[in-house]
């Protein structure tokens, strides 16, 4: 395979006419415009379209990816992504419209948001949801600068914002870009927030806990109940990162737990494609507190009419311009239509089985870095081996010789030699059993 | 259940390997009072077939743009995208994989994304571009938020011509510090106002921050922009729309210090305005501060080329709190399409789209122009859209959609001042009939 | 020029290497009178623009099936298919390779090949499968040529009931040899009449043809005729819908020799008759008369499974004029994309595909049967289509187009007997509701 | 990678739910037919949606492909397959459309095939196609039954067609298929058809010789309007095996060569894809003499209304159920508008530099089949890498070695050792210069 960069294929001359010549006489750039805003040579190269398909198609080869490797990548959900939503994402409805298209000519586009935010609400007990964000991170600004209005309004005097250490890299980064101070909660020996550590650092100026859970040592937190009533106490609201939210679907819900503001990453649990990291969606969601503070616009319904809310009271503004990666929003619609009530809990329970049941089958020769319960996933510390000098890494790049992804390694911090196995409800427990072999 | 693949008998198997006897029994340590115990209230889940007759109907009540003869443009271009895109993206080892933080088991995708980051160094003049971020606004504001790291200054001076929804997505980004913010507006002829900016420019000035082609269409002044701020130690920004590239300045040659903006006008989908890709470009000086991923080169044991991620300690992953931003996940597969459109295109394929669009708009100026009723004010130096002016521009704009056209952007939406003013916009795809048309219904309406 | 990738450049560099000096040499020893010496008389070419403009502009002259309430069957059936088949089917290494020649380039396609016909052997019940003719039509030809190889005999016996289409086919295919050929009528109730049968099978009878579920949808008595023809030494050929033996017996069952059918109902598209696929069985010992490609599996030298064509002595390449038939290219895709279907669907959903488009359709035959006017003669004993007359069906039909309403195929064009039959068949797409809307309408029209 | 078979993935129990149950009272198989038409167990695999996509995934990567890698395998043409093709006749408006339905429902596809065949009509000079052959084989099948029925109408008494040695292997086999005797021409040693050889075989008795030009040497056979003559004079007609076509669009066409009747393969000269082996479409055109000998029905036009007309005369019938392969037709429409008068030389011209490019680089190295200047292929003979041991098979495995596929091997059989090669004019002299190194 020739793997030169397409600009060394570069052959001039070389072109593919795509578009039409426009019947006017042409003018030529500078008759147009003056002389100095005009730049000299582009440098891009010239190509045949048999020259960049096969360049693309050839590096696409080198490629793992859900369809062709199991692929547990931990904390990334890497589920199976169904054909049919990539079908109906790319309807040409859904793709050829304009965002500043009136109203009356996109009512499918709002009717599809309506629905999901209504469908994301049941899931989730929140009150409503922004479909702004477009990853789980940019769902934790949008979440966290919610908070921070909300503080700045009823005059709650906060500074800062308390994450425990198991916490994924996003939420303390988040919370800087929020202009909080970041303490950080050691976690307790079994793997869960530490109440007692918890309890010390907490006082008036926290404006906030973010919470993962499952964490991302995939164990449940168990005493959320009692967290929530601290934080509450103090005033504080809980943040819920909502990218462990794969094994509770119809189980439990963030509202149940005492969150009042939460993000869902829509390319993890509801199975929009990664995409070689992005693009994604974040779906924020949040409780009557922070009603007032979601980013505009929002979608409405009036005598059967859909239309853009931008009448929120405090609203912190917006995120990005326009509404969304609405073909994002189109895949989880799809999805949620798809699994519908009694299929969402089977994710759930099936994602939670097949972590469970790799750990049950490897835990005699690898030590795991909890013994509590296991969710979505397990983190496996490969201390033992490391001892008999093979390390995580080595682990890993075996995998890769089977044909399988590695899981994450090195992540939590707070496991030593962390490998980190997320196999999502839509693997089999047939593949399970080779990657375990 | 559709996506689940364990059956009764495998479920039995991993119950006894676990230890368990019921799906239940997974869920024995949530604390009862948080389990949901009744059915959600959501229907019941849809066989393929009605799924794809629900979202079909669903589709079928959006009016397509391709419907209208239609002007919009405003951040959101209508370009033609060339049929071997799709094909490409829709490979499975892009579309379905991850974040190649593998780098052995993502080569294709680590030097696509190189390629990606390359292309928007050829385009912009710069040195370094990240791998890509989430779009046209929050480019601008993680450029604004750069500019104040590199400065450590505490005002911010931006162009009000620059996109109202970019300057809205920033200032919520902006919204947790306590930064200055002083918005220069535009002159009578769209421009930035060069002499208000001087004022506002100071010792504390980060940066200043503009968009040429502006909102308006028009070429801003930057390079005496750029000179402004330099005297005074702060950076300058651009948010631009790279097809204009092609035929304007590169940025870096007009002393821009961080090039931003929105990817989509390079063969994106309009999609409801997403998903699209922003992205940034800087000085090889400002590469720590560059937030996001970044793909680099060097050589395997065998000294062939091998890419990986690089900079990583800039990240959250690493520097948690302190990382230059949050960014994770970002609009990847966005930004290989736009590398796979600039590569069909090429060269002369892609002068020739902005030489294309900027003749049409311009023809479409000319057209306009004829009409007495119609007022237009602002500079001629513009590249695919311009302003134009017309009393009661709303119950004119509502006639023409009867007639299935639509005129452009009303711009009393996001500018009081400019209350009868319309954006709108031509691409290589509009045609001189479809103009023509339209000059014709104006007249008649 | 799109899609020719020399430059001047590499031209002038070629001119060298070869030893001309223009392209015109290229042809210099070709007869002058026979050169055209002037611009073809055709339109210049189109850009992409234009010609994806041009051709979606032809497609939406076109009204599609889904816009009405269709009944039409006859050979093209409207079937759910999966979106998973799409995305494998359009690999490009499955759709830009060739017949897999050189099987180490190949193992997919191969594989994939083999799985297709280990699927037709599964459904019809027979050993072996070759891998895919053009269509139904001259996969009936090859069965009965096939069958005139293995017998020598010189006569062969033709269902009347068999797709008009198929037989004009096979007719045609027969052409070029002196074959008699006795076609059968069908009796009242719509079946292949026994006793004509019976009266013309003889000893110089090669084979019996039939076609089951027949083309008025009707279930023949296959193994009546197929003992009939054995006892007279001659082989049993039956035409087939796939989709139907989920539910009906195997033919191998029922005493056939060659199955043989269209594959479009497999998952396949309609596109105005094809491509779809054509697929022939039989058992072991006619084996070497099967006509086309085979591939078979064996093992490489690390003992893993290798798959290659095989039997390739029996073809065109290497018998030449002794060959089984000159079949090369066949539809291969479709057949790949056939198994894909079946993958998917498995045993429980093309089971549940069968038995919904045989409810619909005994609820659709109810429904009629409530209308005085309406005549049932045929037998009751249909899978997806039935006949039902009408006086002037044309006229019925035309009123009930209007309302967007394709009541089935008038059977006049095929059977001048049936004149006032229609043939109207239901699959898993029609709803009950499109059913009684049709009920409803033809009540009032 | 599991390369095991699809059944040997079944998982009991395992499914999706595709289709819709319908909203009536289901009744089982038993109570609507009787029980002695209904089978037993159905014995198909019971999988999931992922398990299915990551098998067939995973086996198309283990083929070579055009857009993959440089495959110049002759008589073949494997040239670029434009993706807008692929775009275009995978509309609704195309795919969508039932065979039965009314003409004024699908005047599009109408219309359409109406063009295209004009279109081929000025390219080759005939003046009628047809296009219900599926394959170039199918073609010749339809032309040649053609020419039978042509001579028995004509009371010729005809038993005899005439191949030359070179000819591909389904030119023989469908002579067979129309019950002639075949008659095999040897070539001279140039290649080129034998004119003394030939005049030897010819007598009353030959109704057609079928000729491929250039020739699967890749040679254009030069004496054909000699040739010509000879068969017209015996009553016997030229049949065109137009599969070898590429070179010489829009400079000379078989009716200036004096043919009656022929094929194109529009999957090798107008760039539809070859699909692993089809479906592909043999395009049938007519001269005068055999208008009224074409299958039934055609596409005629009439106060701008298009019809299929099936009132032909002496039509042969039908070769198969409905019209053709529709799809395939979609994408030579969209091939030749997209090329137009100007392009369709321009392959000719750089298909054939290419071959020569080749030819002239490698026959120091390689003998050629022989010294005529080549067309759009070129076929080498091995001989003198066998004398030393390296047969064309090993040659052959060392390209693919090399990240290509081999060119087509021990085809003709007139050459020895023959690897034959079609560069086509969609692969750059870069990629050329790669394969010859
Ligand atoms: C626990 C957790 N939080 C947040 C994120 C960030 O999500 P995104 O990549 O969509 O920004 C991730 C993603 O890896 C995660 O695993
Ligand atoms: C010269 C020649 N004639 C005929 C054919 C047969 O064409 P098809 O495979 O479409 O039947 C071929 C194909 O390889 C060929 O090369």
């Amino acid at each position: 395979m020739d793997t030169r960069l397409i600009f060394d294929k570069n052959s001039s001359g070389r072109k593919t006419n795509y578009i039409k010549k426009p019947d006017i006489a042409l003018k030529k750039a500078n008759e147009l415009l003056p002389q100095e805003v005009l730049r000299g040579d582009l440098n891009l190269p010239s190509l045949g379209e048999l020259d960049v398909v096969r360049h693309y198609t050839n590096l696409s080869r080198l490629n793992f990816s859900v369809d062709t490797n199991f692929y547990p990548l931990g904390s990334c959900t890497m589920k199976y992504n169904p054909k049919i939503n990539e079908e109906l994402s790319a309807l040409s409805g859904f793709l050829n419209i304009h965002p500043y298209q009136q109203e009356d000519s996109v009512q499918g586009a709002l009717e599809l948001i309506y629905n999901l935010e209504k469908i994301l609400c049941e899931i989730t007990g929140m009150s409503r949801f922004s479909f702004q964000a477009s990853s789980g991170a940019q769902g934790e600004l949008t979440g966290m600068l919610m908070v921070r209005k909300y503080h700045k309004l009823n005059k709650n005097k906060k500074r800062k914002v308390i994450v425990p250490d198991s916490s994924h890299g996003t939420n303390p980064a988040t919370s800087s870009m929020c202009g909080y101070e970041t303490l950080v909660v050691e976690s307790s020996r079994d793997g869960l927030i530490d109440l007692d550590k918890l309890s010390k650092v907490l006082d008036n100026e926290v404006a906030a806990i973010m919470l993962t859970n499952p964490n991302t040592l995939g164990l449940f937190e168990e005493n959320i109940l009692a967290i929530s009533e601290m934080v509450h106490k103090i005033g504080g609201l809980l943040y819920y990162d909502g990218a462990n939210f794969n094994p509770l679907l119809g189980i439990t819900n963030p509202a149940l737990m005492g969150f009042d503001v939460i993000h869902l990453n829509l390319h993890k649990t509801f199975s929009t494609p990664h995409g070689c990291g992005g693009p994604g969606a974040g779906a924020v969601g949040v409780n009557s507190k922070l009603l007032d503070f979601l980013p505009c616009p929002i979608v409405d319904k009036k005598n059967d009419k859909f239309y853009f809310d931008y009448k929120i009271k405090h609203s912190i503004g917006k995120l990005r311009a326009f509404y969304g990666n609405f073909s994002v929003l189109v895949r989880a619609y799809a999805y949620l239509l798809r699994l519908g009530k009694e299929g969402l809990p089977r994710v759930a329970q099936n994602a939670t089985l097949n972590a469970n049941y790799i750990k049950a089958k490897l835990k005699n020769d690898y030590n795991t870095a909890s013994d509590k319960p296991s969710m979505h996933e397990v983190v496996f510390s490969c201390m033992r081996q490391k001892e008999k000098g093979v390390s995580a890494l080595d682990i890993a790049k075996r995998i890769i010789d089977y044909g399988m992804h590695p899981p994450t390694m090195y992540f939590p911090h707070i496991a030593k030699e962390a490998l980190m196995v997320e196999p999502t409800e839509t693997e089999s427990k047939e593949t399970l059993d080779y990657f375990i072999d | 259940m559709p996506y689940i693949l364990n059956t009764e008998k495998d479920t039995r198997e991993m119950f006894g390997a676990i230890g368990i006897s019921s799906l239940d029994d997974l869920y024995r340590h949530l604390p009862g009072s948080i389990r949901i115990n009744k059915n959600l209230n959501l229907p019941s889940g849809l066989s393929e077939q009605e799924l794809r007759n629900c979202l079909t109907a669903l589709a079928a009540k959006n009016k397509t743009i391709n419907k209208f003869n239609s002007f919009l443009g405003a951040g959101s271009y209508n370009h033609y995208i060339p049929a071997a895109i799709n094909p490409i993206i829709s490979r499975t080892e892009f579309l379905t994989a991850y974040t190649p933080y593998q780098a052995e088991c993502s080569q294709g995708i680590l030097q696509a994304i190189y390629e990606y980051q390359s292309y928007v160094c050829l385009l912009t003049g710069m040195d370094v571009s990240n791998a890509s971020l989430f779009d046209g606004g929050s480019s601008l504001a993680e450029s604004v938020l750069m500019s104040l790291r590199i400065t450590k200054r505490n005002k911010i001076i931006i162009s009000s011509s620059i996109h109202p929804e970019y300057k809205k997505t920033l200032y919520t980004y902006l919204s947790g510090f306590n930064f200055k913010v002083q918005e220069v507006n535009f002159e009578s002829q769209g421009l930035t106002d060069i002499n208000l900016l001087k004022a506002g420019l100071d010792d504390d000035t980060a940066c200043v921050a503009l968009q040429s082609p502006n909102f308006f269409g028009i070429i801003e002044m930057t390079e005496k922009i750029s000179s402004l701020a330099k005297e005074n130690g702060a950076l300058t920004i651009q948010v631009t729309n790279p097809v204009s590239l092609a035929i304007l300045k590169e940025p870096v040659r007009q002393g821009v210090d961080i090039v931003c903006g929105d990817g989509q006008a390079l063969g994106g989908h309009l999609s409801f305005g997403g998903p699209s890709f922003g992205f940034i470009a800087t000085k090889n000086e400002f590469l720590r501060q560059l937030p996001g991923r970044i793909v680099g080169k060097s050589t395997d044991k065998e000294g062939k080329p091998a890419y990986c991620l690089t900079m990583q300690a800039r990240e959250q992953h690493i520097k948690r709190e302190k990382a230059t931003s949050n960014i994770c996940s970002n609009q990847s597969l966005n930004a290989i399409s736009a590398a796979v459109y600039l590569s069909l295109l090429g060269k002369e394929g892609l002068y020739n789209c902005a030489l294309y669009s900027l003749n049409l708009t311009h023809y479409f100026y000319a057209r306009l122009s004829e009409i007495k009723s119609i007022k237009l004010n602002f500079s001629k130096h513009f590249f695919n859209e311009f302003v134009w002016s017309v009393d009661n521009p709303k119950a004119l704009m509502k006639k023409l959609y009867k007639k299935e056209i639509i005129a452009g952007l009303a711009l009393d939406r996001f500018y009081p001042e400019l209350k009868n003013g319309i954006l709108s916009c031509c691409t290589e795809v509009k045609s001189k009939e479809q103009i023509d048309d339209f000059i014709e219904k104006l007249k008649t309406v």
